[in-house]
């Protein structure tokens, strides 16, 4: 239903891309480098992707729908559903990649007190801090609440020791937010809180991870007797486990296939450029045919489950746990695609280095790609929450009140 | 909105479940095997579903139907899959009236579609010679004879055929070319046999030898692609009606999980059950946007129906297996004995994956029709 | 090693079958028909299996490897194996054949006492009484000792009352060896008893069970207020789970496929007699193709798995838990054997009355395949021994001695 | 007792396993690795194998080998699968040394397996020319030329190429007739591209122009037939080092599911990781049983090995895929990490799995050779 308004809005948001939006970033986000994410260590981004930022920044729009009292635009929900479509429809790329703006933002948003807000909403939204995320460690994956970092009551600051794994870009980041346990001795669940940390601060330190796919943004992180001020504790003490379960819930639903732009080659073209057809014009090898037949029309019917999952949302009707079966899906699908791909391209899909095999492309992205099934929640914890939250497998309630 | 049903789908979706619950559940097919029915059929049911408008859903309203659409027939397919109902429903009224609509010529529609759509006639579609379906071997052929033709030739696995007023045939016309005829089932020449089948329908072999067919029983607008448009609409319309049969017995089996109990804890607490009940919801969920894309596909008009038509079977077909495989082996022991509903259901799912292409054939098809 | 004794016996053996076994006798057994089971019910047999019959009663060669004052041949371990040798090389059939021989002897042969020994194994070895068992409960498959048949201590006689489900033939046979609940206060393996009863008692009803696949041997059989003397109690009352468990052990022993000795038709002939093949020879559909060479693979990889078995056993290494291996592969296979041919068939495969189908030959084995995977231990039950008993995947032992 | 190592195969086996656990385990392959070693094997570890007597039991007596036999090789290469141990192993070992045993001349077998025996030479065998195995696509070919002769080709996936001193090379002689001629690897005309695989053992591309080919380099008996047999017997001792991989990969997530606690308890108490695990297991055994099969079958002497190895490749292949991503999937996170060396089993699985033909291939031709 179009009002006055929101025309005017429209044509607004479609004039300001047209004249500010560079050529350059009207294309789909490729690598690494395509994306500019700000932060006080970045190397800067090149002219275009700077120029675009500060023009956007300018109107609050690197967070539209925020309040423009953090340095959001300020946009009802309405606006930003017709700025979302104006950017999509122009090819815009969004003007400043963050895990703050992703993750941390909705957490402060709705946990943080005004202090925190003020200080560090507006810094994301500037583009001034770039923002890790510490929660796994090595003895908590799955089991995310059984976190040991330790954060102890020092007074005025809470002392900090432990190590977190797949921070992801720590070694690039300014700030992190974490998850310490403030009391060992209460049930795992509620000795968590939630806790934000300059990387600045001395004793936190990082190494980088090497993946069975080579190189990678993950780090490990380590924290050595660090001294954090107590205004850096988001919600109450204790309470972190809830704010914990908001984000993740919130980050399941954006994952999982939903969004995923990159335009693949289809897995045919691939197989057929690597073997060819036989007389009929069917894939020389029949049985790799039938897997690669079976790939895409599942990829097919996920692509619509997506779609209709969106039209139900629009229609009422919440995703909830359903996000861990498009997550689920979508994970095993793609390894398959690429089990399929080096099975395609015998040796060459085997090279790991070297000109002739694209430094191993093909070998090296089928090695990360049976990470998708771990990361994010492994399969099994995803087959679990569909189990229980959506088939309710679960025991009954005895009459002690406990489900065996 | 082409995923999510509007008001007046969503209606006609819930009165075909509270109908058929109540007036055709799974006892009702094992009362008319049991009684080694004659029909094969309830026919106060049949008379039911037709009051309820059922025959005119997908039939045009100059020809007296209430062009509802197959989004519409394919929710009311999709409950009858889940009561196992024995009916006409797939036969005459997905199969055959599809074929006039996309074949038939206005005075056919006029003739036929209108005794259709208020249930004063049934037909069925008759398309498969040889044991596994392969549309292509079509040996059936009409001579012409004195201005009009004979028909000769043997059609098997045609569903309700021993039940329906007319048959429609695929086979080769005078000038070789790919057509379908409507018959009078009682004509002379055609011999019906009916076929005992592992899900206790109705299914019929036809011997045709020398039937006299005249030149308006033989479909207007008859060729080789209104014949895969015919039967592409009808395997969605199979899809349907199985992925209905599936989702009712996952659903009893996971139900059965909960109830169930060994080792002192329900069957639903072991890890090992619930992965696998999970992974049958996820593939569950990809069939049913399978199906619907086909079932609106057909509904939009598209050109091309046909990979829509192949992923939605092909998905549904591996989905079908799955599940009632699963379901027995769930229900355990008791799911072996035929007093348990549960292998009504693996046993309609086998029929139904064979109908009009199998896993496969729809398969094979997909690749062929993305160009590998 | 051949002593004078061991060729002198041989000899004997090979002759005596030459003398006495119908040429009728020296086939397969392929239906219910070719077995004499014996018992007061029994329709009688065939001249030839009556011949034969006594002829190897009179020897005590019914079970040969019994003790002689049990009606048994009294053979020594090394004699039973030349007897067995020369009745294989002869392909004489065995002149009986019963549970009570098969399951019921070994355990009163280790349980029972001089009366019961005298009773009833004397009478099994003379094919006087069909024995069946009742095992299962409805509420008690996987979990067997879940069982709810009561029998209560009247004195001289216990009351027995419950139901038992899968007694195979129990229509047909003259006493039942069941398992059944005398403590329902003690802990649910510690409350049992292995009780013989005649199946000729008021009380005792049976009704046969119909499978998906059509008529069968099993029955539901009742025991409503049945008493049934002391003396029939084998063991010591409340300890009859390990007569139980020792007999479970023998009977999954001897399943999953080894001694399986029916002569199949490849599925690849079966395939494509139904089918035909492509220009090359290759079966005509190369999807079923794929799956049938899986299926077929598989079958042959198993079968030389069970003969590595065989020689590891004779060379001391028992099959153990590894039996539950067998059961599981060979059952899992048998169920893909039925799917292809069943998609092999076609139309021709889903007929269920009528010569056409041989009256649902393939459909009606089909149905009874998917049970395979339950009787004997459902596949999940192998999988759990397997994990367990094999991988040792548990928990470990905690402090208080509990696994979790 | 096909199936059961006599005691001599058994001592050979716990030596094996002894010696290359202490000498070449893992970490061997990893420091190779890093080291960006230019041999890409540890030489002093091969000189030792050498001395055990590795290099020659596949060797006859009279050519002084130890006529020990492929069971026994087997098992030295099951167990090198379980360390990942970068040698010449299977090139030279398994593989050229049966090219020669099988199609070499009296003379021949005199000059070559006595030198490959004391471990004095190493050679390989250089097949394919495609990215997919396809023996049947020979390209090379040699053309007379005043009495000797020229070869031109290119080989592809040659293992250890850049390391051996020979190279048998299948290629198409001057008649037309498939053949394979044995090359000093420093021979003028030959260029060895060492090729960096995802596993990071050694191999090679082969370009062979105008290489001067005298007629005693043409192994004697090289034919079709011999071609073929020299390959199935390096596609069963692929398949015996794949099926160490896999066995060692799955034991090792075995472990680590009782060591690994999440919610309290150890991994190995869910239900749903014991199941697969236990398929897991089932699986390896049937694999263990095909590869065993094959190598009697080689040893004695049967006329057609080709079924059973085959049989063997593909199941092992299968079984590989298998628990290569299902260790990495039950190490979690840590299995992700490069410091974790469930990672090399799934990297060499993917290499061994495509070496001599995939799983698609050797399913297809063991039905092929069933007839269908």
């Amino acid at each position: 239903m179009a009002t006055t308004d929101t025309v005017t809005f429209k044509s607004e948001v479609r004039d300001f891309i047209e004249a500010n939006c560079p050529e350059a970033l009207r294309k789909p986000v490729k690598k690494f480098e395509d994306y500019f994410w700000g932060g006080k260590k970045s190397a800067g981004g090149t002219d275009e992707q700077i120029k675009w930022f500060n023009a956007m920044k300018e109107r609050g729009w690197t967070v539209p729908h925020w309040p423009k009292e953090y340095g959001g635009g300020g946009l009802s929900a309405e606006e930003n559903k017709i700025f979302l479509n104006e950017m999509a429809k122009a090819g815009a790329r969004k003007p400043l990649f963050s895990f703050g703006i992703s993750m941390l933002g909705p957490a402060l948003l709705k946990f943080g007190n005004e202090a925190q807000k003020k200080e560090h909403l507006t810094k994301i939204a500037n583009g001034e801090i770039w923002w890790c995320q510490g929660y796994s460690e090595p003895g908590a994956g799955s089991d995310l609440a059984a976190l040991q970092t330790r954060a102890e009551d020092k007074g005025d600051h809470y002392l900090v020791n432990g190590q977190k794994v797949w921070t992801s870009y720590a070694d690039k980041a300014d700030w992190i937010f974490c998850l310490v346990r403030t009391d060992p001795n209460a049930p795992k669940h509620s000795g968590i809180s939630f806790l934000l940390i300059d990387m600045e601060s001395e004793g936190v330190s990082t190494r980088p991870i090497k993946l069975i796919s080579g190189k990678s943004p993950f780090c490990e992180t380590f924290f050595d007797n660090v001294k954090v001020p107590k205004e850096n504790l988001v919600g109450q003490e204790n309470m972190g486990w809830s704010i914990a379960t908001f984000l993740l819930t919130h980050e399941r639903s954006m994952i999982g296939g939903i969004g995923d732009t990159d335009v693949k080659q289809a897995l045919h073209d691939f197989a057929l450029g690597q073997m060819g057809s036989d007389d009929n014009g069917k894939l020389a090898d029949p049985l790799l045919r039938k897997e690669i037949a079976e790939i895409e029309l599942d990829a097919r019917t996920l692509d619509m489950t997506i779609q209709r999952s969106l039209e139900e949302a629009k229609s009422g009707k919440p995703i909830g746990a359903r996000s861990s079966f498009f997550k689920y899906a979508y994970t095993e699908i793609n390894k398959r695609r690429y089990e399929a791909m080096v099975a395609a391209a015998g040796v060459n899909g085997l090279g790991w280095e070297g000109e002739k095999y694209n430094d191993g492309a093909v070998a090296k992205q089928f090695c990360r790609t049976k990470g998708n099934s771990i990361e994010g929640g492994t399969s099994e914890v995803q087959l679990n929450i569909i189990a229980k939250r959506i088939l309710h497998l679960r025991g009954k309630k005895q009459e002690n009140g406990i489900r065996t | 909105m082409a995923y999510v049903l509007n008001e007046e789908q969503s209606m006609l979706k819930d009165s075909a479940k509270e109908f058929l619950k109540n007036n055709a559940p799974v006892a009702q097919l094992r009362q008319l095997r049991d009684d080694n029915d004659s029909k094969g059929y309830n026919e106060s049911t049949w008379q039911q579903m037709v009051e309820m408008g059922w025959t005119a859903l997908t039939i045009p309203e100059e020809y007296e139907g209430m062009n509802f659409g197959y989004l519409g027939l394919g929710q009311i397919l999709e409950e009858s899959g889940r009561t196992l109902t024995s009916s006409p429903l797939l036969s005459s009224v997905a199969m055959a009236t599809a074929a006039i609509n996309i074949a038939g010529s206005d005075a056919q529609k006029k003739d036929y579609l209108k005794r259709l759509s208020h249930g004063e006639i049934t037909a069925t579609l008759a398309i498969d010679e040889t044991a596994r379906h392969n549309p292509n071997v079509i040996k059936s052929s009409l001579q012409s004879q004195n201005g009009s033709f004979l028909l000769n030739g043997t059609k098997v696995f045609v569903p309700d055929a021993n039940i329906s007023d007319f048959i429609i045939v695929s086979c080769i016309d005078a000038s070789g070319n790919d057509s379908m005829v409507i018959l009078d089932s009682k004509s002379d020449g055609i011999t019906i046999t009916r076929e005992h089948l592992m899900d206790y329908r109705n299914y019929g072999t036809v011997e045709l030898n020398n039937v006299k067919v005249s030149s308006d029983q033989i479909l207007a607008n008859a060729n080789k692609h209104t014949i895969e448009r015919t039967l592409d609409v009808a395997r969605v319309a199979v899809a349907a009606e199985l992925y209905g049969s599936s989702v009712e017995a996952f659903e009893r089996s996971v139900a059965y999980l909960k109830e169930r109990k060994q080792f002192g804890v329900e069957l639903a607490t072991f890890q090992g059950l619930q992965h696998r009940c999970a992974i049958m919801f996820c593939e569950l969920e990809l069939a049913q946007s399978a199906v619907l894309n086909a079932l609106n596909a057909i509904d939009r008009g598209d050109e091309d129906i046909r990979l829509a038509a192949s992923t939605a079977k092909a998905k549904v077909c591996k989905v079908a297996q799955l599940v009632s495989n699963e379901g027995v082996q769930l229900f355990g022991g008791i799911g072996m004995t035929d007093d348990e509903e549960i292998g009504f259901f693996l046993k309609r799912a086998r029929v139904g994956m064979a109908m009009l292409g199998d896993y496969n054939f729809h398969l094979d098809r997909f690749a062929v029709l993305n160009g590998y």
